[in-house]
């Protein structure tokens, strides 16, 4: 059980009034909040360790090298990678989905075809989207019902020894759809294809073990999983990476460089050229030690706790319909209400103190499926309580009478 | 035709009536519901304004040398804005709505309610309304 | 004049011992320091604002999304761009640099011919040689002669119709050298040929006006300028902007997603896929007002004033020999002492508490000019003081005696 | 021959005895000074290690079933810590080189005066060591 009162005095943001209101932070699927742990260490940075890192060859340089380096060990444990070089620094999990789109742009051909699901945010489309304009591969998607599941039968007709590659979220922020990752790796597997899983919002609410899952691409935001904005890491299995051309280059991540002839370095370098966020990752490291010292057992429990509660609260409101009902699903709730438009209840709610997110969540395939322009969306984290869905639920309805 | 500016005057005063923002939403949702319907043939993709959040379309006649706007949104207080707007600026002539002055929304903290995105959307729909003003000059000279 | 006392406690780090020595911190090319309104900026947007930006609707997005543009529109103004989205946000000089040559793939054939400068850090080169490789392009390199100058008039030759593009420092971080960017810019626009000025070590030290300078790429890391790691911004014409496909996709950088047709957002958005750095670009925006309020006047005449003493004072060592003797140059000393390896130099003298690089310093292509494998490099930044010049110049004379 | 351990031992007592880091970079030096340099025509790409910051060239001879080590670097601390390792490591046999554990590496400090790169450059010399040991055993088999 987690001491929610005690958790919440490490964000003193919640603690703050807008609009007049008591803040209710509900749109923890977009960022999460960032503890002062987390904070301090940025700070702790700044003031004591700050430096370039690799090339350096003085004390604080070798400080912060090893802090950032250490951090590398943290994720290398914390999601049981191989090896710690497995674990690539980037910006956020769209750079990381966009290192691996255009390092497959040497490896594909238009006899190859790639396969998407329809419940992709944009920064697991796009790119794909490009990858395959680039190479002329076929884009291959996998269909959802009306519950927010993909259509796993579809998916069966698609893989075949011609597909190479397969990109699926591991939890749909638009529906808060779990998928089944470890049924789509296993399949892909049988054909040679591999998979990239992003993880933008799984990291943050359950436990994830690279080897176990046999996963070959994996793709992380820090800032949604109360770390900083600006860093993230892409997971790939050694001996891909190894494969893979980089197409982002720069300093650190060369071997030797002559106008002759140019080598790139190994793994992890390969991947990150130019000075890194090094406060960044260093404050990933925080966040990783943060969320382990509450235990993700303990932050699932709590998530699922409110979800069930909130979505029953939700049902008995005349006119909600609820978009994504899977069996599994975590911690997000889309919805909108009967002649009302989401950004006018997303107004109301903000005014209540409310923070939603309203619009088509980077889902616009989503949106369209179910033939509408957007929802509104509630998104917990652990820091959430029972209290807020109270006030958040009596604010909707006040939102509902004004609107209607 | 009443003066621009003092129509704007006349919604400033009205909104400055309000001491709590439940009650200026309540007055900008009554606006929306007020507001001039386009007429449904004329809300096409062309008559759409880009940068709004919610859809608004905007269409514009000309009636005895001034220009009469009717609007529609799938939004309500995106309507409410609008109907703002067209109070303002329908019914006038078109050299008045091309030198219109528009701080009137500063005065009524509109702007404080509203997103960037959604303040770039309001900017959007008073540029749209200032263009209908010279294509309808460019066409009568 | 500058109060350096004053500004200095604007820097704790600056106010520590290491290896039980007062810190001499001569590093800052490689990483400048961060002072307390900097680090304040991040702690305040964490524990007040902390949102996602753009797509949302509530308070803390809207005040995250108005500070995150107010910071592009601060620097508009400060470097003078024609319009602030020609101000793109990006992890990096690196990351700029890498935008703008993936960019140019489409762009380019192997009819066309790109220059580069021997004189470039491996940012600059190694993206370029990846996009010549990929185009076919012919790669000329302006050479540069023992004081560390460009000879322009092999770059005259190189110059032609055939040429697109032009990467060119606007100062070298291994000699000092500040480059004729002037000359370059106006010699390669009478041909119709763009140039990117990577300006990694040009923003910190002086004044620049991108449109007086007619300037179409500028690469700017804030790490080198106060601000935090992990950000900086690709400064581009509008016009030249617009033309260039985004080969990084994914949220927000989009105007509608499906999978019969994707279309990309307009500037600045195209080039800014994904969550960005917030807190890094908020805390980058407070490091412009703090080096704007020192004034990049008196921060050149004082890093002036300290680079004539420092050679003046190495010059009389014997042996030593300084690399990058331009008369236009700031701010860097790179050297060698006979007989000594720069290594065992750059140990010595962080065992004495000063901190310097010593490497190649991502310019490989400097060091095989001088036939050398790399240097110890000296770097001053404004709350650098003649007093610790001359402890460094002790700890530097008895590190030789050691080693000799 | 003696033993590894009682070398190791013994080179941790000396390093033990300096109050200062003065002393200890001058000892360092010195011992870099007086490492068993390998023969120019052996100091070729082939013997140079790779993941040190400055070249380290090391080359193996085997003499009475033992392993005799010769070395050079362009860096006078790195021959220091060549120089401690070749008079543990050479003119052992292979078996014992193989097994040979190294924590006197910890004891002596010397990691703490390591950039983590520098400290990568000690793992690839112990591993090249220890190579040059495998080989040779799989040469006489
Ligand atoms: C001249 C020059 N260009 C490019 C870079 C790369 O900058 P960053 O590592 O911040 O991407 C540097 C930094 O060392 C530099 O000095
Ligand atoms: C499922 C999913 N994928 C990718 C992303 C993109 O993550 P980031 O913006 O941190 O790069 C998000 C974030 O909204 C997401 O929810």
């Amino acid at each position: 059980m987690l001491d929610i009162n005690t958790i919440r005095k490490d964000f003193p943001i919640l603690d703050q009034k807008v609009n007049g209101q008591k803040l209710i932070y509900f749109d923890n699927a977009a960022t999460s909040q960032t503890p002062n742990q987390v904070v301090d260490s940025i700070v702790d940075y700044y003031k004591r360790t700050n430096s370039n890192i690799h090339r350096g060859n003085h004390k604080l340089s070798i400080q912060a090298t090893t802090a950032y380096e250490d951090v590398r060990k943290k994720l290398h444990k914390y999601f049981n990678s191989r090896l710690p070089q497995e674990i690539i620094f980037t910006s956020g999990t769209t750079q990381s989905i966009n290192i691996i789109t255009l390092g497959y742009t040497d490896l594909l051909t238009s006899k190859d075809e790639v396969i998407v699901s329809e419940m992709e945010h944009h920064s697991n489309i796009v790119p794909v989207q490009m990858l395959c304009e680039r190479t002329g591969a076929k884009l291959n998607v996998i269909p959802m019902d009306n519950q927010g599941n993909l259509i796993l039968k579809e998916f069966d007709k698609f893989i075949s020894e011609k597909t190479k590659l397969v990109f699926v979220s591991h939890v749909s922020n638009a529906l808060g759809t779990v998928n089944p990752i470890s049924y789509i790796i296993n399949k892909s597997h049988e054909v040679g294809a591999k998979v990239l899983i992003d993880g933008a919002q799984g990291a943050s609410h359950f436990e994830i073990d690279f080897q176990k899952l046999d996963i070959d691409y994996y793709t992380v935001s820090a800032h949604k999983m109360c770390g900083p904005t600006g860093t993230g890491i892409l997971y790939g299995k050694e001996e891909l990476l190894n494969k893979l051309s980089p197409w982002h280059g720069g300093g650190e991540m060369i071997d030797e460089v002559s106008f002759e002839k140019t080598t790139y370095g190994e793994l992890p370098h390969k991947f990150e050229p130019g000075t890194p966020n090094i406060a960044g990752v260093i404050a990933f490291g925080a966040a990783i030690e943060y969320m382990d010292n509450i235990g993700l057992d303990n932050i699932q429990a709590h998530e699922d706790e409110l979800l069930k509660y909130c979505t029953q609260e939700l049902k008995e409101i005349e006119g909600l319909k609820i978009y994504g009902e899977a069996k599994n699903k975590i911690a997000v709730i889309s919805f909108n209400v009967e002649g009302i438009h989401h950004y006018d209840l997303g107004s109301l709610l903000d005014q209540f103190g409310v923070a939603v997110r309203i619009g088509h969540h980077c889902a616009q395939p989503v949106m369209n499926y179910f033939k509408i322009p957007g929802t509104v969306r509630i998104s917990f984290s652990f820091y959430n309580t029972k209290e807020e869905i109270d006030l958040m639920i009596k604010a909707l309805k006040r939102a509902i009478t004004m609107l209607q | 035709m009443t003066d621009m500016l003092a129509i704007q005057d006349e919604i400033v005063a009205e909104f400055s009536s309000f001491d709590n923002w439940a009650d200026r939403y309540e007055y900008m949702i009554e606006l929306g519901k007020s507001l001039p319907l386009i007429d449904p043939k004329y809300k096409v993709d062309n008559n759409l304004i880009k940068g709004c959040q919610s859809n608004v379309w905007l269409h514009s006649e000309t009636n005895d040398g001034k220009l009469i706007f009717t609007a529609d949104s799938d939004a309500i207080l995106t309507k409410g804005i609008i109907a703002i707007l067209i109070r303002v600026f329908s019914n006038q002539d078109p050299d008045s709505i091309m030198e219109a002055k528009t701080d009137f929304i500063d005065k009524i903290g509109l702007k404080n309610h509203l997103s960037p995105i959604r303040a770039n959307g309001l900017l959007s729909m008073i540029k749209e309304l200032k263009m209908y003003a010279v294509k309808s000059k460019t066409r009568s000279n």
